[in-house]
């Protein structure tokens, strides 16, 4: 059985959610959730980690900034550096970057204003570990919520980014023709300013992935706006049964 | 001190040195005079204080009887009236209720076990004063409440009302009061399901910040605020107590009341207190270990009144007394006086009731969580509440009088004279639009007029999705959580109140804001079963404010009473008003429904399919 | 024109859950000796010459500070 | 016993809302003459005398500030 191991920080949220989620991918028992807990320098075994969204320490200083440091990071950044398949999650992808298993970083949404909206997503790259499920150039909707999710770089990180074909997902976003309205209704607009509206990366490998989205928030459609979020578990299920 | 009486220096650990006025010392000089007044004491209560003690009280004594009989934690204007309430509830409304009015929050059974727990609170004033502040420690103190039942919190909604949307006044306190509710409920992780938005000119300097918060809890973990089994120990556990949110007490230490030089002579503390949602995120999940563990007798969440109401309701209702080592109390600044730390309201702390043997298990949890935990006293047989400080006793006072048996007032209750104009004039003469074209402007400037526009800007402010048990939140009409993943059976929430109905016939206009919330939990395909209310009005000091206080309660009353469902707990915010003007009468009311299989739910609106029948029930 | 910095605190008795956060990490982090901290606001703004103190202090007292529960301080810097 | 002040600013290049929004807001509230109006972060911290220039480097730079998008200045004030 795959065992993919779900981090708990002080001030995480949707760990309950990342966990839910895995066991749905993992219906036939495939794929079991292992809780691991901040201060334990212990990754108890698991096959891939997530890091899973809220707020860590409070966000206090810097979305991330504290939780880099927990005993069980250092685990991640060892296995992640070994291949070891990494998800980031909206608080996880702010805490992969500042711990630098991902560039860039993550600022307060242009609007200054938290945001929480039904967000349609365009896959660009499905080589990853956790988005070979999708085609390239889908289009998914998931639920976007954060404060800090404005994703920022320097151009040349950027431009390496974009010609390594790592941007991973992008916001959809319509900038209408004048006189026209924007073709899709939910999140049509740039949600927080992203440069290149960037939602989510990869790193070298396809191995470790970071997004601000929450595709663990879309897995059924009773709670969610889709399940097109499941395709992110079923991929890391079957990267690690491959290998 | 002045009147030339003596009072003891104790040097507090080092810092600075602290006036304390001891039960002795109170004792040897009843002559001595005490601000009462400034402290919102009338001179029949402060003699009544006299009277049940046989002394004139302690300065730490006077702190708890001031702030546990104001209006606001005493219900004394309210009280005659609430009373209502129960005279209506008949066995059969109670037979699903657990816990009702007089618990920190009302209790249902849900069935297969699950019991459900809610509760409404104001924050209004404050949220006034520093909306963003204000509004986080309301949802704040609102959670609080949820948790001391014993129950994980697992939703939130929002009540708001503020003045007109286009007034520069509005332009600061709506914007804050949002992001302070979202800030501290996305902190911790509590999807808002739902709320309302109302502008109003009658709430320009006096905004209604409401909060609700639902809980979830196996129906054997119900843990009820008592303080029982002597040599049990008392914990107090969260966050530091500090300054802030000390309000009217700081006269006793202010600079007239401490002629004598070496006083601490505080000016002006301010009275707003400044939330920490990530220290109340881990005390929840802390909370939630210990009751899991076993480890809680009691508990009581620190509000309004802070240590002087937990210790007070605690002791009051358990079956002996408490004693506490004030000095033992964890502090974020210098040379606090016993009353500044009885009634300080800083924000995220807990005090539990542990048996001895549990005390270090209960230890041991709180250091996983990194919770400073501290035992500050024990369950004792005296039948009162004694607090001592640095080996003084400085507050010994029989806990009910502080908590339950404070003043009780039959305030005049008079329809105002000015009530038949205002409901002689109805709508017919206003003019009506006929002409399509008329028609057409009055529907467009109805859909863009702030009452009526969307609330996206509101609600895309809060998280709805945490947690991942929401079913329907905005723009539903009532917002519905999953409580059993297995089963998935769920509850149904709606607040509703038109204070316009009621300003016009409070005791109908109550009865359409009970109906309205009842109808939008029904028509979820949940099943009413309880239902929570804050009575936000003006001042009881104006008889025709009593007097649409009372024909609110009345009227909510009688129509639960017709409905069958019972009102299990709520909350009353007077003296809302501006100068003399009071606010438009909202008594808002939340219903609380069941849904035994949350797939079953009926999602708002229709046109999904093609070929579907439209059907209008009712007149 | 002229460079002025306006720093923007907590009052001391009010709660600092943010300059709390840091305090407590840095042991963890290995960083020892640090007693306290606490964190507020900064802002470095650009004005006319035409701006004088008074309206300074007002700028900070009614809008970059909220009186009720920070202080604050106004200073011109060489730009 | 040192008080030691950090200010922390969004690096030039990098776009400050918030920042651009109290900038936007003064002429709003009649307050003309501000061209250009940056926000950050201000800590202080009280040190132990232990604690060396290099400590404290490296605690703003590891720590309070994230180089990728922000600058920092130490600075010991009198206590
Ligand atoms: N302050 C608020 N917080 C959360 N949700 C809100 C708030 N105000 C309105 N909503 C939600 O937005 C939706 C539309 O609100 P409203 O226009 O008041 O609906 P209605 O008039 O049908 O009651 C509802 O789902 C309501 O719960």
């Amino acid at each position: 059985m795959t065992r993919i191991g779900v981090i708990t920080f002080p001030g995480t949220l949707d760990d309950v959610d990342a966990a839910r989620a895995v066991r749905h991918a993992g219906r036939d028992g495939a794929a079991e959730a292992v809780p691991l807990w901040h201060a334990d320098a212990d990754l108890r075994g698991v096959d891939a980690v997530i890091v899973p969204g809220g707020f860590s320490y409070g966000d206090y200083l810097r979305a991330g900034a504290i939780a880099r440091f927990a005993p069980v990071m250092g685990e991640v950044v060892r296995a992640a550096r070994q291949g070891m398949p990494v998800l980031g999650i909206c608080n996880g992808f702010q805490i992969l970057c500042e711990s630098g298993l991902l560039p860039g970083a993550l600022l307060r949404n242009a609007g200054l204003h938290f945001v929480c909206r039904d967000q349609w997503l365009r896959v660009e790259n499905n080589e990853t570990a956790w988005t070979s499920r999708y085609e390239r150039g889908a289009e998914i909707l998931v639920p976007l919520k954060n404060m800090e999710g404005r994703y920022v770089a320097d151009a040349a990180t950027l431009d390496e980014l974009e010609g390594e074909g790592r941007v991973v997902f992008r916001y959809v976003v319509d900038e209408p023709e004048p006189g026209q309205a924007p073709k899709r209704h939910l999140g049509a607009d740039s949600p927080n300013g992203a440069l290149r509206h960037i939602a989510g990366i990869t790193d070298p490998t396809g191995r470790i992935v970071g997004l601000m989205p929450h595709p663990e928030h879309a897995i059924d459609a009773l709670t969610g706006p889709s399940d097109d979020g499941l395709g992110m578990f079923l991929s890391v299920l079957d990267a690690l049964v491959a290998a | 001190m002045t009147g030339g009486s003596k009072t003891k220096t104790i040097d507090n650990d080092g810092a600075a040195a602290v006036l304390v006025d001891s039960v002795e010392h109170a004792a040897a000089t009843p002559e001595h005079p005490q601000p009462y007044r400034e402290l919102g004491l009338k001179d029949d209560e402060y003699a009544r204080i006299r009277e049940i003690l046989g002394r004139r009280p302690t300065d730490a004594e006077l702190a708890m009887y001031s702030v546990m009989w104001s209006e606001h934690c005493s219900y004394k204007s309210s009280k005659v009236h609430l009373r209502y309430f129960g005279e209506t509830t008949t066995d059969e409304m109670k037979a699903k209720m657990l816990a009702g009015i007089g618990e920190n929050a009302g209790v249902v059974d849900i069935g297969d076990g699950w019991a459900v727990t809610f509760k409404v609170e104001s924050h209004n004033h404050p949220s006034y004063v520093e909306p963003y502040q204000g509004a986080a420690t309301g949802v704040g103190g609102i959670v609080r409440d949820i948790l001391a039942m014993g129950a994980r919190p697992v939703a939130v909604m929002d009540p708001l009302r503020f003045g007109p949307a286009d007034a520069p006044d509005t332009r600061r306190v709506l914007p804050g009061v949002v992001a302070g509710i979202g800030g501290y409920g996305n902190c911790l992780g509590l999807p808002n399901i739902g709320g309302e938005v109302v502008f109003d000119a009658s709430y320009a300097g006096n905004p209604l910040v409401n909060a609700l918060c639902v809980g979830s809890m196996r129906v054997e973990d119900l843990h009820l605020a008592h303080a029982s089994g002597t040599g049990n120990k008392v914990i107090l556990f969260g966050a530091r107590t500090g300054l802030d949110g000390i309000g009217g007490v700081s006269v006793l230490a202010s600079d007239t009341f401490s002629g004598d030089e070496s006083g601490t002579g505080r000016k002006k503390l301010p009275s707003v207190q400044v939330g920490d949602p990530f220290t109340e995120k881990v005390l929840i999940e802390c909370c939630l270990e210990l009751f899991r563990s076993g480890l809680v007798v009691g508990i009581q969440d620190l509000g309004g009144a802070g240590l002087s109401c937990a210790t007070s309701e605690l002791a009051s209702a358990g079956d002996g007394g408490m004693r506490v080592e004030l000095d033992r109390v964890p502090l974020r600044a210098e040379g606090m006086t016993p009353a500044e730390i009885l009634s300080s309201e800083s924000q995220e702390r807990m005090c539990a009731v542990v048996r001895p043997e549990d005390v270090d298990a209960f230890l041991r949890v709180c250091a996983k969580w990194d919770v400073t935990a501290t035992v500050i006293g024990e369950v004792t047989d005296t039948g009162r509440l004694e607090i001592t400080w640095h080996g003084e006793t400085v507050v010994d006072v029989p806990p009910r009088t502080v908590a339950h048996e404070g003043p009780v007032y039959e305030r005049p209750v008079e329809r105002p004279a000015s009530q038949d104009a205002l409901v002689a004039d109805t709508p017919d003469r206003l003019a009506r639009p006929s002409a399509p074209a008329e028609l057409r402007e009055t529907l467009l400037r109805m859909i863009a007029s702030p009452n009526l526009c969307s609330r996206r800007w509101v609600t895309d402010q809060y998280d709805r999705y945490v947690r991942g048990n929401t079913v329907l939140a905005q723009p539903a009409d009532s917002g519905m959580v999953r409580i059993d993943e297995e089963t998935g059976r769920g509850v149904a929430v709606s607040t509703d109140c038109n204070g316009r109905y009621v300003r016009l016939d409070p005791y109908t206009g109550t009865q359409l804001a009970l109906a309205e919330a009842y109808r939008n939990v029904a028509v979820t395909g949940a099943t009413p079963l309880a239902v929570t209310n804050c009575l936000n009005f003006g001042s009881p000091e104006d008889p025709g404010v009593m007097w649409q206080f009372e024909q609110a309660v009345r009227g909510l009353a009688d129509g639960c009473r017709e409905l069958g469902i019972p009102v299990t707990g709520g909350n009353v915010s007077f003296y809302n008003q501006t100068g003399d003007t009071a606010i438009l009468p909202t008594p808002v009311v939340g219903v609380l429904g069941v849904i035994d299989d949350v797939r079953r739910r009926i999602p708002t609106g229709f046109g999904a399919e093609a070929g579907e029948t439209l059907l209008l029930l009712g007149e | 024109m002229a460079r002025v910095v306006v720093d923007v605190m907590p009052k001391q008795e009010i709660l600092d859950p943010q300059g709390q956060a840091v305090a407590n990490a840095l042991p963890r982090l290995g960083f020892d000796g640090v007693t306290s901290v606490r964190q507020g606001k900064h802002f470095e703004l650009e004005v006319d010459d035409s701006v004088d103190d008074a309206t300074l202090a007002k700028i900070a007292e009614t809008f970059l500070a909220n009186p009720v529960i920070e202080d604050w301080v106004v200073r011109r810097v060489d730009a």
